[in-house]
């Protein structure tokens, strides 16, 4: 976790936004898009995208006038930030990714309630320098994506035995509806997670264990 | 530029906004902390300093005004230390001392030279005595604190294991090893005379 | 030496004896299915059982725990009650999909015996019928059925079983018919009356009761299910609460609206027997685990489970009703056991207000 | 009422923030309004274009909305060919029977009254079982050129000349029906379509802002 | 099944007549001593006597080391209300007073008076015989039974004497004899109700005496049919056919708890947190009302009772009549139990007794029975704790309608509040639901250990209060000490001035005027300390923050 | 009257926000560890929805389609939405401290949540009447509190069960979670539309 106090470097804080502090694994924020629209990869890529774009937009935004807004109108202001840079990237898909923009639908507005969006906004850039800011939004934002790609891939890969719309397991594989339905969705982030849980587990050991050997060596 | 008309009704409408929420929170305002006394119910007021304030209070000030983590009140224990953190709305931490067992203060009373100065030490003012006589401890009103140990000139207070009362006997959790309470129990017996 | 408290005595009950008693209750549905399906029941029995047991075993292993639990019934019972509620058609790979969503989603994940909120069985099956529509709605010709019908020797069984309806040059249509609910769903849709699809289906409430009718394997015969359920009632092994409240409430609303409409709503002794209700009834609502523990509670629950299952199976896209039903209920069975109590000795039935 | 600094700062941020916001978002939307309005035609001319044989005009421009009945218009479509004859048109027929609810079917026709194509937009029906209705083109195919006298407008199961699915029949049986009715519909009003496709497109271009 | 309204009124718990809800059929094959007549156990070595043997205040010793008693004298008095006397239980010389172990699951020990015998069983006549208990006063006879030492015998060992006197309020309209002994194994009031039964019979009449009621209820289960016959006919004998019956009830563990036993002789449930006698009943052990007929009519205070000496490694049970103080292994050695390996020994009954760990200890007024229980069979019913399955089956056999699973689940959890939130206090302990459980999970254990906890949280949190006061009480003095330190320093300077003014205002100055400045500087000073206090307190807080820091 | 209860059943049971809607998913796993937490936040939920699809309601027609400004919908009605969560937050605190206690704590929260933009956004893509969308926002939030205290009924009894290291938290509550969105769909097809 990075604090105020210790200025962090860019590399520390693009580790914690990425995976250490990720928006999905460790703070199970921003899930309603991560669920809405990750029936494959596809979709999750450009939905990452048009978050990543917002998140850096509101970052750079709001670590801009820190300190000028105060605190009775915070939220409300940050809030119109966010919403006015998610209503640009909207117009935009509407305007030369229609197709994309369809499909999406509901999830792009509400990009601008995307906990991880305002939470970033007012736990991070609020209270940093307009670089670090920008690296924590490239960083979280990857991280938001790549978590969508996973659950996005993993969906498609099980529900139609294909990925990115090219065929993997073979004509014969039955597609298995129920990872392209709601409940799939819940149970294949549960396993996600789990297994983030299980690499997390694995670090922490392989952290200890060199720290253990560190301290027999210097002894 | 009449496209940016309707650009204005939304600041209209935002400095409205604005305007109300600027009078909500001057007409709105509230003092007060009532956390700090729902906290202060739940430590133990043992008054030990322990936590790194001056009693208990002080430290539920401190825990309420978000300064300092809820582990730190090593006599209430892992039990309080939940309390506070679910009052919180924090992740609970370990604690960062073990928990000792209770104990109360003993005062060795022929080697007592009648000082005074334990009695000045004792928060909860439970040891009697004149000056230049014994000073005994009301073991029922100790809290172990341990603060009169450090200001006895001749070291004469020990803390000795709080005695298992039999009315104070409640079953442990199932499983629980008799064997092992009962040696322990024959050490402290043997350690106290 | 430990502390041990009183009492010093025990009755004797253990989850092994609970577990073999349902076990043994299911033993005469099982074999009606054999009755009716032939080798393709034994095959999935086995199949289920199999799987489940060797899933429970892995899963124990995998976490380290002893592996003992594996011969407490319990796995071999929802192995077991998955069979029965399975139809007759399903591949052997759904049907080891099911009994290894059954055993690690529904159970072993949630910390094993006693813990699952959700009656594994039941939520293996609903995820087939989520993923698997065609294969979950539409049911094998019995044998008694279609005598020309060459579906259920052991070789033609196991050639079907494993490679499908062409290995045995039969088309799927073919083979399959619907279910007295679903036929009757699809006709009321059609704005034919209930009186006249249960005519066209052939539909025989003694043949529903001793069980010809086509359906889910274990379903089929109310007589073999009543002769286990009131045994296991007899045992105390399972209480009366939850069947009785369960199919009384689905007969009672059945009957009312049978009599406001009697050409748009079918009739009770229909809804008792046709389909799962009275499985789910005796069998899947009384699983221990998943249903309230209090008498009262489960007086609420199968009332629940009642409401559901007529609602769902008269207005909904699941002519089944009851297993969803019963997934349901569980959800709530935390919050009942919370708010439905029984009265407390010395207290008024409500809140802490003494008497 | 007196407000203090503070206060004026409040109300003045909200104010600027929303009026920077709004005005940058008042441009952006200027910029792209062309471009979405191109593309959602684009998108619906792509639909069209499924149910529709080979055109030269925009079957967009040209559409027109023909009353059913009292409250309820059609969207009506037009394919023309270069001469600016009316080869077929396009309009959405709704089977309200499906098994889950509506499903909406764009259908095309030609001027002879025999079906051009069809695609299902819109439906409820289970994924897996009634859902092959937008997947199975071979099935969809089968409507292609077919009129009310040369096929028998029911599922096979009926008697009729239609597959059904597999373990679903309502659904296809919802699906012929509505596309009967359609053809009947045309039937019936063929005469009065005409009339409107070859109404001035100035009268049109009004009835279709409606 | 097939008697459903009667399921049906158990399931929903409504108050019914016909018996408690929940509960539990044993096997009665447990029930091996009845019928055989009750011996008197010898006269052991040494006998012990525990200080405390009843609910309530512990006793006071009142002899010495070295002292001779007789049977019957008084050694230990009774100290407060709820509290009775313990007399010796046969005459010798008082060898010790220290720690000795009792029949309690702590194993811890408690101060015993130590008698060793001189084989001479003298008694002390101070309480004479009173045949005639009509003729004396309510008030006395009351005074005679506590002195006689009168606890419940039926196990709660709760001072009798409280519970026998009438109340204005709540006058008690029946008694209800407990001839329950629902617990197996256990026959000691059985074989009382038996051969005693002129006296039980009388000690009910004395109680109704007491008490002023006019019904007397007798309530025995129908597997005692020779006991029901034979109350009956001295009944009639005794002529007391009108208004002291006999109660036959079905044999349903736990038929003698005494709420369920009200519950089912009257239909009535005793309201939570009251007591029976809010609503007219009272009800006491058979054993309690043969002792209070001794105690009465013969003079003779607590000092034996019957003790049903079984298990299943006894190879001859019997019911013994036992001095109070005589140990364990004493009176299981005249069963001809002589090894203890491989055995466990159980205080009281199988369903609510404690197992002992040591078999020095002595028989109470408490003890009802002491059983030899070979190993196995004990370690059977604590087989190792399985995941609870929810059956239900606890909650079904509860006679106090609770959920023991859920129960169980918090207390294990430690969360209390929501134990107590599922009346965690109304649970008697009684057993029947570890009975049932299929999953061998210890419940009672889990209760008492939730009930533990819970007092003991109640005990810190008081002792938590207190010690706040007690340190507010002592900032606020120290404040205090110090305003008026200051307060004196400040005195003694004006008055040090005021002297010099009065100096320089020439010697002419009178004494009374001095004394008047004095008199008005003391009233300022009375007005002034509080604000003084107040910065005191806070100075001393900054102080001590920064000592700490 | 018919209509009004399928919009009622409909947006509680067949088209539930958060198990097949996918709204509001983080509150949903957030706030449900508590029984009493999960039902405090239901009812500020139902609050906030409730005001919030009214609000939405009034904006659409009084001055987005009038001004013709569909573009700007997203920034009022989170404007409003903002505004009026924080106005009731600052109200609430100071008149019904009770009430605060309860329910306030979680108005900010509700504040990022997507059920509530969405049912704002939702709400006017429907073209229901007045009275129609205030029912369809409180209906939707009934649907939100109902999963979510069904849902914290559940993990309160997973509090205690012994589950695999890695499943423990947020991944076995997903599968639960998943587990009810399969149950839910029992549901489809009660409402035909
Ligand atoms: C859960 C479920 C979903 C179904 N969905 C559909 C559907 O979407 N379309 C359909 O035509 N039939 C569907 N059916 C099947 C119908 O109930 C009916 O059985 C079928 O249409 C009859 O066709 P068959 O004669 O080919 O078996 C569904 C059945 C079930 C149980
Ligand atoms: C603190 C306390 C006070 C009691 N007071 C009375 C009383 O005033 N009158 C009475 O008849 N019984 C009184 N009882 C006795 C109980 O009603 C009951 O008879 C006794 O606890 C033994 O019953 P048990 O073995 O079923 O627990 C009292 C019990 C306790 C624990
Ligand atoms: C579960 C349970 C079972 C009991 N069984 C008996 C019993 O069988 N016989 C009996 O005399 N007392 C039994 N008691 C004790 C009675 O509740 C009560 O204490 C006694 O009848 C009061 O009479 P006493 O004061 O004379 O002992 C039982 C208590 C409990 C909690
Ligand atoms: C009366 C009874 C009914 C049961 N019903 C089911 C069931 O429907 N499905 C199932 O998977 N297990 C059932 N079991 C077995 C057991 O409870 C199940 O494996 C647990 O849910 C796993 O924790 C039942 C057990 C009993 C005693
Ligand atoms: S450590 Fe705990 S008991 Fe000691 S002073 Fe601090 S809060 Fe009080
Ligand atoms: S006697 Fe000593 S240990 Fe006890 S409370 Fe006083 S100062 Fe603390
Ligand atoms: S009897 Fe045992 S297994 Fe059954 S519910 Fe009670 S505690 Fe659980
Ligand atoms: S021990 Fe307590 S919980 Fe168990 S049956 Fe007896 S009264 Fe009920
Ligand atoms: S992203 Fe929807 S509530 Fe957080």
């Amino acid at each position: 976790m990075t604090t105020l106090d210790d200025t962090p470097n860019k590399q520390e804080i693009f580790a914690d936004g990425f995976w250490h502090n990720n928006a999905i694994f460790a703070q199970l924020l921003g899930m309603c898009p991560l669920l809405g629209v990750t029936t494959n990869a596809e979709n999750g890529f450009w939905m990452g995208l048009a978050t990543l774009l917002v998140l850096i937009g509101s970052n750079l935004i709001v670590s801009l006038v820190r300190g000028l807004i105060p605190d009775e109108v915070r939220i409300p202001a940050y809030i119109v930030i966010i919403a006015s840079l998610v209503t640009v990237v909207e117009l935009t898909m509407n305007a030369w990714m229609h197709e994309m923009y369809l499909i999406l639908g509901l999830f792009i507005p509400l990009i601008v309630v995307n906990c991880a969006i305002l939470g970033r906004a007012e736990a991070f850039a609020s209270k940093n320098t307009v670089t670090n800011s920008l690296v924590d939004a490239v960083a979280m934002g990857l991280g938001f994506t790549f978590a969508l790609l996973l659950l996005g891939g993993v969906r498609e890969l099980l529900g139609q035995g294909e990925l990115f719309g090219f065929d993997i397991f073979g004509s014969s594989y039955p597609d298995v509806l129920l990872f392209i339905l709601p409940p799939g969705a819940f149970i294949a982030l549960g396993f996600i997670l789990a297994g983030v849980n299980l690499v997390n587990i694995r670090m922490k050991k392989r952290k200890e264990a060199l720290a253990v050997q560190q301290a027999e060596a210097a002894s | 530029m009449e496209f940016l008309y309707p650009v204005f009704i939304f600041a209209a409408l935002a400095l409205v906004i604005g305007v109300g929420l600027a009078l909500a929170s001057r007409y709105f305002h509230v003092e007060g902390d009532p956390l700090a006394d729902t906290i202060d119910a739940l430590l133990p007021q043992t008054q030990c300093g322990q936590c790194g304030y001056p009693g208990c209070r002080p430290y539920a000030n401190a825990v309420a005004a978000d300064e300092v983590s809820v582990n730190h009140c090593v006599p209430g224990g892992e039990r309080t230390m939940l309390q506070i953190a679910n009052i919180m709305g924090v992740e609970p931490k370990a604690i960062e001392e073990e928990e000792t067992v209770p104990v109360v203060a003993y005062i060795r009373e022929d080697e007592c030279i009648g000082c005074t100065l334990c009695i000045k030490a004792c928060p909860v003012d439970c040891i009697i005595g004149a000056p230049k006589q014994y000073h005994t401890i009301v073991t029922d009103h100790c809290t172990g604190c341990t603060l009169c140990l450090e200001p006895c000139p001749v070291d004469c207070i020990d803390m000795v294991e709080t005695p298992e009362l039999l009315e104070h006997w409640s079953w442990p959790v199932p499983g629980t090893k008799r064997a092992i309470k009962a040696e322990t129990r024959k050490a402290n017996h043997e350690g106290e005379s | 030496m430990i502390f041990l408290s009183s009492p010093h005595m025990h009755g004797g009950n253990s989850i092994q004896l609970t577990m073999f008693s349902v076990i043994i209750a299911l033993l005469p549905a099982a074999m009606v299915s054999v009755y009716l399906y032939g080798w393709l029941a034994v095959f999935l029995l086995t199949t289920c059982i199999g799987i489940s047991l060797l899933t429970e075993y892995w899963m124990l292993r995998w976490m380290g725990k002893p592996t003992k639990p594996v011969w407490d019934g319990s796995a071999g019972l929802t192995g077991l009650l998955l069979a029965l509620i399975l139809p007759a058609a399903v591949p052997w790979w759904m049907a080891i999909f099911a009994a290894v969503f059954a055993i690690m989603l529904g159970k072993q994940l949630y910390g094993g015996l006693g813990h699952n909120p959700f009656n594994p069985a039941l939520a293996a099956r609903v995820v087939l019928l989520i993923s698997f529509p065609l294969h979950m709605t539409s049911w094998i010709v019995p044998m008694h059925m279609d005598a020309s019908l060459d579906m259920y020797g052991f070789v033609t069984s196991l050639k079907f079983f494993f490679l499908g309806p062409e290995a045995v040059k039969q088309t799927w249509d073919a083979i399959t018919m619907a279910s007295p609910l679903g036929y009757l769903k699809t006709e009321l849709g059609q704005g034919v009356t209930v009186s006249q699809a249960l005519v066209n289906y052939n539909y025989s409430t003694l043949h529903a009761f001793i069980g010809r009718e086509a359906g889910s394997l274990g379903e089929g015969s109310a007589l073999a299910l009543l002769m286990g359920g009131i045994w296991l009632m007899a045992r105390h092994t399972i209480s009366w609460h939850i069947p009785i409240s369960f199919i009384g409430t689905v007969a009672v609303l059945a009957a009312l609206f049978n009599l406001i409409n009697p050409d748009a709503y079918a009739p009770p002794m229909f809804h008792v027997l046709a389909g799962g209700l009275i499985l789910c009834a005796f069998f899947m609502a009384t699983d221990p685990v998943s249903s309230p523990s209090s008498s009262i509670g489960k007086i609420v629950f199968g009332v629940g489970c009642g409401v559901l299952t007529w609602v769902i199976r008269t207005y909904g896209n699941y002519p089944e009703g009851a297993m969803f039903a019963v997934v349901l209920m569980n959800m709530a069975t935390p919050l009942i056991d919370y708010y439905v109590r029984p009265r407390v000795y010395g207290y008024k039935r409500g809140k802490q207000h003494e008497l | 009422m007196s407000f203090s600094k503070e206060q004026q700062k409040i109300a003045l941020t909200l104010f600027v923030v929303a009026l920077v916001a709004a005005t940058m978002l008042a441009f952006v939307d200027k910029l792209t309004q062309a471009p979405i309005a191109e593309a959602q035609r684009a998108t619906l001319h792509k639909n069209i274009k499924q149910v529709l044989p080979a055109h030269a005009n925009d079957p967009i421009r040209d559409m027109f909305v023909y009353p059913v009945s009292a409250d309820e218009n059609l969207q009506v479509f037009l394919a023309k060919d270069k001469q600016g004859d009316v080869i077929a048109y396009a309009w959405e027929q709704v089977a309200p029977d499906g098994y889950s609810g509506s499903i909406r079917i764009l259908m095309g026709m030609y001027v002879s009254g025999e079906v051009v194509a069809i695609r299902v937009t819109d439906h409820r029906e289970t994924p897996g079982l009634g859902d092959w209705i937008t997947k199975d083109m071979k099935w969809l195919d089968s409507f292609v050129g077919k009129t009310l006298a040369n096929a028998q407008w029911l599922v096979k199961k009926d008697g009729g000349d239609f597959d059904q699915f597999t373990g679903a029949t309502i659904t296809p049986r919802a699906v012929v029906k509505a596309v009967h009715q359609g053809l009947l519909f045309y039937k019936n009003s063929q005469a009065d379509l005409l009339k409107r496709a070859y109404a001035p497109p100035a009268k049109q271009a009004v009835e279709g802002g409606k | 099944m097939f008697d459903i309204w009667h399921k049906i009124q158990q399931t929903l718990h409504i108050n019914t007549t016909s018996g408690f809800t929940g509960g539990l059929v044993h096997n009665n094959q447990y029930k091996l001593t009845g019928g055989y007549p009750i011996v008197a156990c010898p006269m052991p070595e040494l006998l012990m006597h525990p200080i405390k043997q009843h609910i309530g205040d512990p006793c006071e010793p009142i002899v010495v080391v070295g002292e001779r008693v007789l049977k019957g004298q008084v050694i230990a008095k009774a100290q407060g209300y709820l509290s009775v006397p313990i007399h010796a239980s046969t005459s010798g010389t008082v060898e010790k007073i220290g720690e000795h172990a009792i029949p309690h699951p702590s194993g811890l020990g408690m101060t015993s008076i130590f008698i060793k015998p001189d084989g001479l069983d003298e008694v002390d006549e101070s309480l004479h015989p009173l045949p005639n208990y009509r003729s004396v006063d309510v008030v006395e006879l009351r005074e005679r039974i506590r002195h006689a030492g009168l606890a419940g015998l039926g196990g709660a060992v709760f001072p009798t004497f409280i519970k026998l006197v009438h109340d204005q309020k709540h006058p008690i309209e029946t008694v209800v004899l407990n001839g329950i002994e629902c617990e197996p194994w256990l026959t000691c009031d059985h074989q009382l109700m038996l051969e005693k039964a002129h006296e039980i019979i009388s000690g009910l009449d004395i109680i109704m005496h007491l008490v002023e009621a006019n019904e007397g209820i007798i309530a025995i289960e129908d597997n005692k049919p020779d006991a029901i016959v034979v109350v009956r006919k001295t009944l009639v004998d005794m002529g007391f056919g009108e208004h002291i019956r006999v109660k036959v009830l079905p044999t349903i563990y736990p038929q003698g708890g005494e709420k369920q036993l009200i519950q089912s002789v009257t239909g009535k449930e005793v309201p939570a947190g009251s007591l029976p006698l809010h609503i007219g009943v009272l009800s006491t052990n058979v054993g309690t009302s043969k002792a209070i007929y001794d105690a009465v009519c013969l003079g003779e205070p607590l000092t034996e009772r019957v003790v049903t000496v079984s298990g299943d490694a006894v190879s001859n049970p019997t019911n013994m009549l036992v001095r109070l103080g005589t140990s364990v292994q004493f009176l299981l050695k005249q069963v001809g139990v002589e090894s203890f390996e491989d055995l466990k020994i159980i205080h009281g009954g199988p369903m609510m007794g404690e197992l002992l760990t040591d078999v020095g200890v002595p028989v109470v007024k408490a003890s009802n029975g002491i059983l030899a229980m070979h190993r196995p069979t004990i370690m059977r019913a604590h087989h190792d704790e399985e995941p609870c399955i929810r059956c239900g089956d606890c909650g079904e056999v509860c006679p106090a309608g609770l959920m023991p699973n859920l129960l169980a689940q918090h207390c294990k959890e430690d969360q209390f509040e929501r134990a107590q939130d599922y009346n965690l206090f109304d649970c008697i302990e009684c057993g029947a639901c570890s009975y049932v459980c299929p999953s061998h999970i210890p419940l009672v254990h889990y209760f008492r250990y939730g009930k533990g906890q819970v007092s003991q949280i109640q005990r810190e949190k008081t002792f938590a209060e207190e010690s706040r006061q007690r340190s507010e009480k002592r900032d606020a003095r120290l404040a205090q000490e110090l305003a008026e330190k200051e307060e004196k320093r400040r005195v003694a300077k004006e008055k040090k001035e005021a002297r010099a003014k009065a100096l320089a205002e020439k010697e002419a100055a009178s004494q009374a005027a001095e004394v008047a400045v004095d008199d008005a500087t003391q009233d300022v000073s009375v007005a002034k300390p509080s604000l003084d206090n107040k910065a005191d307190v806070n100075q001393q807080d900054d102080k001590k923050a920064e000592d700490k820091a | 009257m018919t209509e009004f209860g399928i919009i009622l059943l409909s947006a509680v049971l067949v088209n539930n926000y958060v198990l097949t809607k996918f709204l509001g998913i983080c509150p949903f796993l957030g706030v449900s560890t508590k029984l009493e937490t999960a039902i405090g936040m239901s009812f500020a939920v139902m609050f906030v929805m409730t005001l919030a699809s009214t609000a939405s309601w009034i904006i659409q027609q009084l001055i987005l389609i009038p001004f013709d400004i569909l573009y700007l919908q997203t920034v009022f009605f989170i404007l409003i939405i903002a505004a009026l969560v924080q106005f009731v937050e600052l109200v609430m605190h100071k008149t019904s401290p009770v009430l605060y206690q309860g329910l306030g704590i979680f108005l900010p929260l509700i504040t990022t949540n997507c059920a509530v933009l969405g049912v704002a956004i939702l709400n006017v893509q429907q073209d229901y009447s007045f009275f129609a969308s205030v029912l369809y926002g409180f209906g939707a939030a009934l649907g939100f509190g109902l999963v979510l205290v069904l849902f914290s009924g559940l993990r309160e009894r997973l509090e205690a069960a012994p589950i695999p290291e890695v499943f423990k938290g947020s991944p076995i509550a997903l599968i639960t979670a998943g587990m009810m969105a399969l149950a839910f769909m029992g549901f489809a097809g009660l409402v035909k539309v």
